[in-house]
C-alpha cells in the first residue's frame, strides 16, 4: 500500500518533469523571442541586443537554461519577469491562493446540490425529477462559462450584496466581503461540474441499483436507505471518481475564462495577462503551477479510488 | 510421449480406410464427379512423400479448394431443397442438402492444408503408433505444459508466481475420431485448445499434426490446419458485421476462392453443410438464434478446410432442445469428412454421446484416458469417479444428487489453486482413496487396458467391467449417507 | 389479462387445485399438511418493449406445500424467472403484474406494496440467486456482510457450527477478503445459507443457482439445499433449465413453454408418463435418456415468439398438433396426479 | 442491398427525444449561420452606433454600427469549421494512437504512447491549448510555402488537446474488444492481425469514439469561444463566436442586452445541440442489440424480451 503510494507519487513527479521540460523546450524554440516582442528598439541593435540577452542569460547553451531553471524550480525559484522584472515565483504565489480558494468554493457549491439532485433522481428513475434532471444538467453543461459570467454582468450587480466585477478582497482582510465577491464567479465556475457530478452519481446510482447484488439485498429485505447507504452508493462513487480528472481539469480551465471576467486576480487572470503581454517566463512559470496542482488533485483521487474499492488494491490492473 | 493405444468402438468405420475416403471424396457418397477426381487425385497418388509436387498440383487446380460454380449447379441439379432443414434427419448423409461437391471441395482442402505441413520425420512416437496400432494419429499434444505470471498483488514483494494452468499434457486424435476433454472450470481444458489452435504458446511441448510439429507461430497455411471453435457462439461473431462478411472473409483472406460469386457458392454450400440455408447469410449475428449461430461457427471453421477441430464447450450455452442438435451435427461431420475432432466440455452427457475416446483432466494434467466407453463409463481414476457421480442423471427414482459430496472428504469439496497446487497427486486432499504417497509423489501414468491412470491406486480402485456396474459401485457407499441426509 | 387470452378455457374450473384430492405427494419426506404454503393462481408478467407489451408469464397456477421442493423447468426465454421475481414483488420498472392471486401465508403478495412486501422478502421468502459471484456486494469486505445479514445471529455458535459444517468455516475465518477471493461453489454455499439462516423463512427462491458452477460444486449445493430442507423445513422454489438436476432434487415438477405451464406433475409421473408432446420432447432430446445406438432427437424449430401465439404455444414445433392446437389456448386439465395443458390429452384419455 | 435503407430507419428511430432535440439545435445553428451569412456582411459599418434588433436587423447592431446577425453567422460558421478541424485531426491521430497501444496492450509500445498521451494530459486541456496558442501569437504563420491561417492553428492547437481524450477512449475499447471470443475466432481462422484490428476491431472501436466526438465537439466550440474571448483566438476583425461575446463583455452596455445575449444563444444552441447528440448516440450504443434480441425474421415482434435479462443471458454464456 504504502509502496503503491510512493510509486504513485514518483510517477508523477516523473511527468511533472517531463511537462516541465515539454513546456520549457516549447517556450525556447517557439518562433517568438520574447526580445522580438518586449523591447523592439533594443531588438533591432545587435549590441543592445546581446546585453539585454547576456544580462538576462539567454545567450547561454539552451541545456544550461534548462539546467538552471529546473535548479531553480526545486529552490521554489521561477525565475524573473522580462515584462516589469518582477519575481516570477512571488507573484504566482500571490495568485495561487486566490484560485484555490475560488476552486474549491466552486466544488462546495457545485458539490453539495450534485449530490442530492443525483442520488433523488436515480431513486426516481424514469419519473419527472428524473427527467428535469437529465435536461437541467446538460443545459447547465452546455452553458458557456464565460458568456454567463458576462450576462450576469449585465443583469446582476448588486454593490453591496452581490458585486459582480473587480473589487477583489482577500479573505485575510474581510472574509466576509471576500466570499461575497468569490460567491457569482464561483456559481458560475461550479455549473459544468454540478452537471457532471450530477449526471454520473445518477448514473452510477442506476447501474448500481441494477446490479446483482442490490437485488440480493432487495431480496433479503433490506430497506431503501439500508440498500442505498451499504451497496449502492460506494457503487456509484467510482464513475464520479472516473470523470473527476476530467472536473479538475474543467475548474481549472474555467478559472482562467471566470477570473477574467470578474476581475480575480488569480492564477488564470495572471496566465492570460503574461500570455498577452508575452511575459513568457510568468506564463511558464503560472502554467507550471497549474499542472503541479492539477497532477496533485489526480493522484488523490487515485488515492481515492482504493479506497472507495478495495478491488483495485488486489486485483490492482486498471485498464 | 506415451502413444496411446488403439481402443475404438466397434460402431467406428476402420479410421484409416475413412481418412483415406475423406481425402478421395468418396465412401461416403457415391460417385465421384470428374471435377472432384481432379482436384483430389494428386493428393492422394503423391500423399506425403511429395508435398513439393502436391502443392503445384493443387494449385494447378484452382488450389484445390476453390470451388466451380458448376459444382453448385451440379448439386442443384439433384434436387436437393436447400431450404428443408436438415435436423429432421440428421444422420443421414443423403437428402440432407449436402452435395458431393462439397466432400470433395473440403477433403481437397483438408489435403492441402496437411501439404502446408511441414514434411514428416520429427514425430517418431507418432509413427510408433501407426505401427502398434493401426491408428493414424492426425493431431498429437506432446508434454504441453502452460504456466501463466500471476499479476502480484498491490505493494506484494517476492518472486512472480505461477498459475500452472496445464502440466504435461500428451494426448492424440485420429481422422475421423472424436476426443472428449472433460473436466471442470480452471482445470486448463480451455488453454490446452488454445494451444492445439496455436492461439497459445505453450511454455514446454509440442503441437504435431500427421507426426510434423506445428509451431506455436503459425502461417496462415498452417492455421488453418487446426481450428478452434470457442464457447459462445453469439460471441463468436463480430456484432457489426454480418453473416456473409464472416463467411467471405476467411475464404479470401487464405484465397481459396477465386473471386466473390465463388466466395458466395462456397459459403451458402458449406451453410447448407451445417443444415441452414443462404438467407442466413444477410443476417446480422444478433438476429439469430443460438442453435443458429453455434452451426455458423461451425461452417466458418470448415469453409479453410481444416484436418482437426477443437471444439471449446460446444453445446454449453446452448439450450436442451438444441444441442442435440449441434451434438448430431458434429457426428455427422466426423463421419463425412473424416475430421479429427477435439471436444472439450464439462457436460459428460454430451462427451459420451460424441467421444469415441476420452481425456479426463485435473488441475492441468489428464488423470485418465482411454475409450470413452471405459473412461466416460466406468473410469479408474478417483476424480473421474467423482465427476461422473456428481452429473445429475434423469432418474425419477432418484438416489440423492450429491453422491459426489459424499465421495469427496468432509467439506474439502473445494478445487485447490493453480498456483500452489498440492504436492504429489493434486487430487490427493479430496480423494477418499490417498495414502501417504499420493501427498509425496505425483503418480505415474499406468495402462489398465487401453486406459491410461494416473493414480497410484488405480489397480486396487475396482477394476469391475461393464459400463455402469463400476459407477454405481463407486457410489455405493455414499448412498446411504445422502438417503439418511434426506 | 390471462382470460383474454384463453377463449373458452377456465382452468380454475377445469383443474381444481388438486390438494383436495391428492393427499400424498409420494417422495417427499414429511407428511405434507394440505394445505399450500404458496398458491400462485392465474399469474401472468407482462414486458414493455418497443413494438409493445410482451407476455412473459402467461396465466400461470400451481402451489408449493410446506416442506417441498417444486421444480420450475423450462429453456431460456420460457418465463420460469419471471415467476420467480413475480413473488418477490421484484420486477423490473415496467413490467406488469397480473394474477387472480399469489397466495403466501394467508397474505396475496400480488396486491402488496413495496413497503409491506419488505417484511416478507428474506424473512419468510428468501431467494438464492443466480449468480453467486456477484449476489454479494464486490468491495465490502465478507464478514461486514455476514452481518448486515444475519446480524447477530453471526455470533450464536449453532449458526457457526452450520456454516461449518457446509464447508464455509474458511470463509469465517477470512472475513476481512472481498467476495472475488472465494470460488464460485464458496460463494453460492454462503448465499444459501444467508438466505436460508437469516430468518429461516418458510420458502426458499431459487432461480437457477448451479448454472454457473461445475458439476461436483453443483452436487454440493445441491445436498446443501437438501440438507437445509431438512432440518429447517424449508420448502424450496427451484427454477432450472436442467431436467436432469430437477429430477433428482424435486417432489413436483412444472414444464414452461412460451410463458405457459404446459404439465405439472410429481417427479416420477413427469419421467415415467410425460402427457405434453414438449415434455416428452425435452425428455427425448436429453443424452442420457436416448440410448447409445439411437441419434439424438431435437426438437425441430426454435422456441422464438411461442410466448406470442394465441394457440398452445408449442404448436408450431409440435408432431401431434391438431387444428385447433393454433387457434385455442388448451385448458389445463388433470390427469391423475398430472395436471397438463394439451388439446390431445382428453382424447387420449378417453380412449 | 436491402440493407441499408432499413438500417438508417431504425436509426432515426432510436435518436430518442434528447437526440432529436440535438438535431433540431444543430440544424437551428446551421440556419443562423446561412441566413446570415446571406443577411449582409459582416464587416460593413450599416449604423452609426449600437442598434436594437429590428426588421433591417434582426440581431441589431454592434458599437462599431457592424450588422450582428452577419457577424454571428460569420463566427459561427467559423466556430463549426475550427470545431470540425479540430475534433476530426484528434479523432483520427487519436485513434490511430490508441489503437496501437491498444493493440500492444501491456507492451512497450503501449507504456510509450500513453506516458505521450498522458504528458499532454498534465495540463488541462484549455490550459494547454492556452500555451500553445499563447507561445504561437495569433499571426499567420509560413513554413516555407505553406501558411498555416490562425484559425487552422487554433483548430490544431485545440485538437492536439483533444488527442489523448481519444487516445484512451480507442485504447480502453480496443483492449476490450481484443480480449473479445471474435478476435481469438478470427486469429485461430488465420485472418492476419492487421485485417482484424483496421477491419473488424476497428468498427467496434469507432460507436464509443464517435460518441465521445459529439461531447468533444460541443467542447471544442466552448474552447474555441475561450480562446477567443480572452483573445488568444482568432483575432479582432474576423468574428467569431467567443470575441463577439468577449467584445459584449468589454463594452458592457447596460442597454444592449442583445450585443451580449444573441451569439451567446447561437454559442449554447451549438454546444447544447453537439451534447444532446452525443448523449442520445450513446444511448443508443450501449441499448443495442443487448437486452432485447431480435427475432431471426428481421423485423418481426420481439421473441424473448430479454425479461429477466439476467436469465437470458446466463443461459446464452454459461
Amino acid at each position: 500500500m504504502a509502496t503503491y503510494i510512493l510509486r504513485r507519487a514518483l510517477g508523477v513527479l516523473v511527468v511533472m518533469f517531463a511537462v516541465v521540460s515539454g513546456m520549457f523546450l516549447l517556450l525556447h524554440v517557439s518562433p517568438v523571442s520574447p526580445v522580438n516582442q518586449l523591447a523592439p528598439q533594443i531588438a533591432a541593435d545587435p549590441v543592445a541586443r546581446a546585453a539585454f540577452e547576456h544580462a538576462h542569460g539567454l545567450d547561454r547553451p539552451l541545456v544550461v537554461q534548462y539546467g538552471d531553471y529546473l535548479g531553480g524550480l526545486l529552490t521554489g525559484d521561477m525565475g524573473t519577469s522580462l515584462y516589469d522584472g518582477s519575481d516570477v515565483a512571488d507573484q504566482v504565489g500571490r495568485a495561487l491562493p486566490v484560485s484555490l480558494e475560488l476552486g474549491f468554493l466552486a466544488a462546495l457549491l457545485a458539490g453539495i446540490p450534485a449530490v442530492l439532485l443525483g442520488t433523488w433522481s436515480a431513486l426516481r428513475q424514469g419519473r419527472t425529477v428524473d427527467h428535469v434532471t437529465r435536461v437541467v444538467t446538460v443545459v447547465a453543461m452546455s452553458l458557456p462559462g464565460y458568456w454567463l459570467a458576462v450576462l450576469l454582468l449585465v443583469s446582476v450587480d448588486d454593490p453591496d450584496y452581490l458585486p459582480s466585477a473587480g473589487g477583489f478582497v482577500r479573505f485575510a482582510e474581510d472574509p466576509v466581503r471576500n466570499v461575497q465577491v468569490l460567491l457569482l464567479p464561483a456559481l458560475v465556475l461550479g455549473l459544468g461540474a454540478f452537471a457532471m457530478v450530477t449526471r454520473s452519481l445518477r448514473g452510477g446510482l442506476v447501474e448500481a441499483y441494477a446490479s446483482d447484488h442490490v437485488a440480493f439485498a432487495r431480496a433479503m429485505g433490506s430497506s431503501r436507505t439500508q440498500v442505498l447507504r451499504r451497496v449502492a452508493l460506494r457503487g456509484a462513487v467510482v464513475p464520479t471518481l472516473t470523470v473527476a480528472g476530467v472536473l479538475i481539469g474543467g475548474l481549472l480551465s474555467g478559472t482562467v475564462l471566470v477570473e477574467n471576467v470578474f476581475q480575480i486576480p488569480g492564477l488564470g487572470q495572471l496566465m492570460v495577462t503574461a500570455f498577452q503581454r508575452q511575459d513568457y517566463q510568468l506564463a511558464l512559470g503560472g502554467c507550471v503551477a497549474t499542472a503541479a496542482i492539477f497532477l496533485l488533485l489526480n493522484l488523490v483521487v487515485d488515492l481515492l479510488y482504493l479506497v472507495v474499492d478495495p478491488r483495485t488494491r488486489q486485483g490492482l490492473a486498471r485498464a | 510421449m506415451s502413444a496411446a493405444k488403439r481402443a475404438m468402438t466397434e460402431s467406428q468405420p476402420e479410421p484409416q480406410a475413412a481418412a483415406r475416403d475423406a481425402v478421395l471424396g468418396t465412401g461416403v457418397e457415391g460417385e465421384p464427379s470428374a471435377a472432384q477426381a481432379d482436384s483430389a487425385g494428386p493428393a492422394v497418388t503423391l500423399g506425403d512423400t511429395a508435398p513439393e509436387t502436391d502443392r503445384r498440383a493443387a494449385q494447378a487446380n484452382g488450389a484445390g479448394p476453390a470451388v466451380t460454380v458448376g459444382d453448385v449447379a451440379d448439386e442443384r441439379n439433384h434436387g436437393v431443397d436447400p431450404r428443408v432443414a436438415p435436423e429432421a434427419d440428421v444422420h443421414g448423409a443423403e437428402g440432407d442438402g449436402v452435395g458431393e461437391a462439397a466432400v470433395a471441395r473440403i477433403a481437397a482442402q483438408a489435403a492441402a492444408a496437411r501439404d502446408a505441413v511441414p514434411a514428416p520425420g520429427a514425430g517418431a512416437g507418432v509413427s510408433d503408433a501407426r505401427a502398434a496400432g493401426g491408428r493414424v494419429p492426425v493431431l498429437a499434444a506432446d508434454q504441453l505444459r502452460r504456466y501463466f505470471p500471476v499479476p502480484r498483488q498491490l505493494g506484494k514483494r517476492g518472486p512472480v508466481q505461477q498459475v500452472h494452468a496445464v502440466e504435461d499434457v500428451s494426448f492424440d486424435v485420429a481422422a475421423g475420431e472424436i476426443l472428449a476433454v472433460v473436466g471442470e472450470s480452471g482445470c486448463g481444458k480451455s488453454t490446452v485448445a488454445r494451444m492445439l489452435a496455436g492461439l497459445t504458446e505453450p511454455t514446454v511441448g509440442r503441437v504435431l499434426v500427421d507426426g510434423a510439429e506445428l509451431p506455436a507461430r503459425r502461417t496462415p497455411e498452417q492455421q488453418r490446419v487446426v481450428q478452434l471453435v470457442t464457447q459462445n457462439p453469439r460471441a463468436a461473431f463480430n456484432r457489426r458485421r454480418g453473416i456473409r462478411h464472416a463467411l467471405h472473409q476467411p475464404l479470401r483472406v487464405h484465397g481459396l476462392a477465386a473471386g466473390a460469386r465463388e466466395r458466395e457458392a462456397a459459403a451458402v454450400e458449406t451453410v447448407r453443410r451445417v443444415g441452414l440455408s443462404e438467407e442466413h447469410l444477410d443476417r446480422m449475428p444478433r438476429d439469430l438464434s443460438g442453435g443458429e449461430l453455434a452451426r455458423l461457427v461451425l461452417a466458418r471453421a470448415l469453409l479453410v478446410g481444416p484436418r482437426v477441430l477443437v471444439l471449446d464447450e460446444p453445446t454449453a450455452s446452448l439450450d436442451a432442445s438444441v444441442k442435440a442438435t449441434v451434438v448430431n451435427l458434429l457426428l455427422r461431420l466426423r463421419d463425412e469428412l473424416g475430421l479429427a475432432i477435439v471436444v472439450i466440455t464439462h457436460e459428460i452427457d454430451i462427451a459420451r454421446r460424441l467421444a469415441d475416446r476420452a481425456a479426463v483432466m485435473y488441475l492441468g494434467r489428464v488423470v485418465e484416458l482411454g475409450p470413452a466407453a471405459e473412461v466416460l463409463h466406468a473410469p479408474r481414476h478417483p476424480y473421474a469417479r467423482m465427476l461422473l457421480a456428481s452429473v445429475p442423471r434423469p432418474d425419477p427414482t432418484r438416489t440423492g444428487p450429491a453422491l459426489a459430496a459424499d465421495m469427496a472428504a468432509d467439506g474439502a469439496g473445494e478445487v485447490p489453486s493453480a498456483v500452489t497446487p498440492p504436492s504429489g497427486c493434486a487430487f490427493h486432499p479430496r480423494c477418499p482413496l490417498a495414502t501417504q504417497v499420493c501427498a509425496q509423489e505425483v503418480p505415474e501414468e499406468r495402462m489398465l487396458g487401453g486406459v491410461r491412470v494416473m493414480c497410484h491406486h488405480a489397480e486396487d480402485a475396482g477394476t469391475e467391467t461393464g459400463a455402469e456396474t463400476a459407477v454405481e459401485t463407486a457410489v455405493d457407499g455414499s448412498v446411504s449417507g445422502s438417503a439418511a441426509a434426506r | 389479462m390471462a382470460t383474454t387470452l384463453e377463449p373458452g378455457a377456465k382452468p380454475g374450473t377445469a383443474a381444481p387445485p388438486d390438494t383436495a384430492s391428492d393427499p400424498s405427494p409420494g417422495t417427499g419426506p414429511n407428511p405434507v399438511p394440505r394445505t399450500a404454503l404458496l398458491r400462485v393462481r392465474e399469474l401472468s408478467v407482462t414486458y414493455p418493449s418497443a413494438r409493445g407489451a410482451v407476455p412473459a408469464v402467461r396465466g400461470v397456477s400451481f402451489e408449493v406445500r410446506p416442506g417441498e421442493v417444486f421444480g420450475l423447468v423450462g429453456e431460456s426465454g420460457s418465463g420460469k424467472s419471471s415467476v420467480c421475481s413475480a413473488i418477490l414483488g421484484m420486477l423490473p420498472d415496467g413490467a406488469r403484474l397480473d394474477a387472480e392471486g399469489v397466495e403466501f401465508e394467508g397474505r396475496d403478495l400480488a396486491r402488496l406494496r413495496e413497503r409491506e412486501l419488505r417484511p416478507i422478502r428474506g424473512r419468510r421468502i428468501a431467494l438464492v440467486p443466480q449468480q453467486p459471484m456477484t449476489s454479494l456486494s464486490p468491495t465490502t469486505p465478507i464478514g461486514r456482510q455476514l452481518r448486515w445479514y444475519l446480524g447477530e445471529r453471526l455470533d450464536d455458535p449453532s449458526v457457526r457450527e452450520t456454516l461449518a459444517s457446509i464447508g464455509l468455516a474458511a470463509v469465517l475465518d477470512r472475513g476481512r477478503d472481498l467476495p472475488g477471493a472465494f470460488s464460485g461453489g464458496q460463494l453460492q454455499r454462503l448465499v444459501i445459507a444467508i438466505a436460508a439462516l437469516a430468518h429461516e423463512p418458510a420458502l426458499l427462491l431459487a432461480d437457477e443457482p448451479t448454472t454457473t458452477l461445475d458439476a461436483t460444486v453443483q452436487a454440493q449445493v445441491l445436498k446443501l439445499l437438501l440438507t437445509l430442507r431438512e432440518q429447517l423445513g424449508l420448502a424450496v422454489l427451484y427454477v432450472s433449465h436442467d431436467l436432469a438436476v430437477v429430477s433428482q432434487l424435486c417432489d413436483r415438477v412444472g414444464v414452461m413453454y412460451g410463458g405457459r405451464l404446459v404439465e405439472t406433475a410429481p417427479v416420477a409421473e413427469l419421467f415415467g408418463n410425460p402427457r405434453h408432446p414438449y415434455t416428452r420432447a425435452l425428455i427425448s432430446a436429453m443424452p442420457a435418456m436416448t440410448p447409445d445406438d439411437r441419434p439424438l432427437r431435437p426438437i425441430p424449430g426454435s422456441a422464438e415468439g411461442a410466448n406470442l401465439l394465441p394457440g398452445c404455444p408449442f404448436a408450431p414445433r409440435c408432431a401431434e398438433r391438431v387444428a385447433a392446437c393454433d387457434t385455442a389456448m388448451p385448458a389445463t386439465v388433470r390427469v391423475g396426479r398430472t395436471r397438463v395443458a394439451c388439446h390431445r390429452v382428453p382424447d387420449e384419455e378417453a380412449k | 442491398m436491402p440493407e441499408r435503407p432499413r438500417l438508417r430507419a431504425r436509426h432515426l428511430r432510436h435518436l430518442g427525444v434528447a437526440g432529436w432535440t440535438g438535431l433540431v439545435l444543430v440544424l437551428l445553428y446551421l440556419l443562423v449561420a446561412t441566413v446570415g451569412r446571406l443577411h449582409g456582411s459582416p464587416t460593413e459599418l450599416v449604423t452609426l452606433g449600437p442598434e436594437a434588433p429590428s426588421a433591417a436587423h434582426p440581431f441589431g447592431t454592434d458599437h462599431l454600427g457592424r450588422d450582428l446577425l452577419a457577424r454571428t453567422a460569420e463566427g459561427a460558421w467559423t466556430s463549426l469549421w475550427i470545431c470540425l478541424t479540430s475534433v476530426g485531426f484528434a479523432v483520427v491521430v487519436g485513434t490511430a494512437i490508441g489503437m496501437t497501444a491498444g493493440y500492444r496492450y501491456g507492451g512497450r509500445l503501449d507504456t510509450l504512447l500513453m506516458r505521450g498521451v498522458e504528458t499532454v494530459q498534465a495540463l488541462p486541456q484549455f490550459i494547454f491549448v492556452m500555451f500553445v496558442i499563447g507561445l504561437m501569437g495569433t499571426g499567420d504563420m509560413h513554413f516555407g510555402p505553406v501558411t498555416v491561417g490562425n484559425g487552422l492553428r487554433v483548430a490544431l492547437a485545440i485538437g492536439v488537446g483533444f488527442v489523448p481524450y481519444f487516445a484512451r477512449v480507442a485504447r480502453g475499447a480496443t483492449v476490450v474488444e481484443m480480449r473479445e471470443d471474435y478476435v481469438v475466432n478470427l486469429r485461430g481462422l488465420g485472418v492476419p492481425a492487421r485485417e482484424i484490428v483496421f477491419r473488424e476491431v476497428l468498427v467496434n472501436v469507432l460507436p464509443p469514439v464517435l460518441g465521445q466526438a459529439f461531447l468533444a465537439m460541443a467542447i471544442a466550440v466552448f474552447a474555441e469561444g475561450g480562446l477567443s474571448f480572452l483573445g488568444l483566438g482568432v483575432p479582432a476583425p474576423h468574428p467569431t463566436l467567443g470575441n463577439l461575446v468577449a467584445d459584449a463583455g468589454g463594452q458592457i452596455l447596460g442597454d444592449a442586452w442583445w450585443y451580449a445575449t444573441l451569439p451567446g444563444t447561437v454559442l449554447v444552441l451549438g454546444i447544447l445541440g453537439f451534447n444532446l447528440l452525443g448523449e442520445a448516440y450513446g444511448e443508443r450504443d450501449r441499448n443495442r442489440g443487448t437486452r432485447f434480441a431480435r427475432s431471426p425474421r428481421g423485423g418481426g415482434t420481439p421473441a424473448v424480451p430479454a425479461v429477466p435479462p439476467k436469465a437470458t443471458v446466463t443461459e446464452e454464456t454459461t
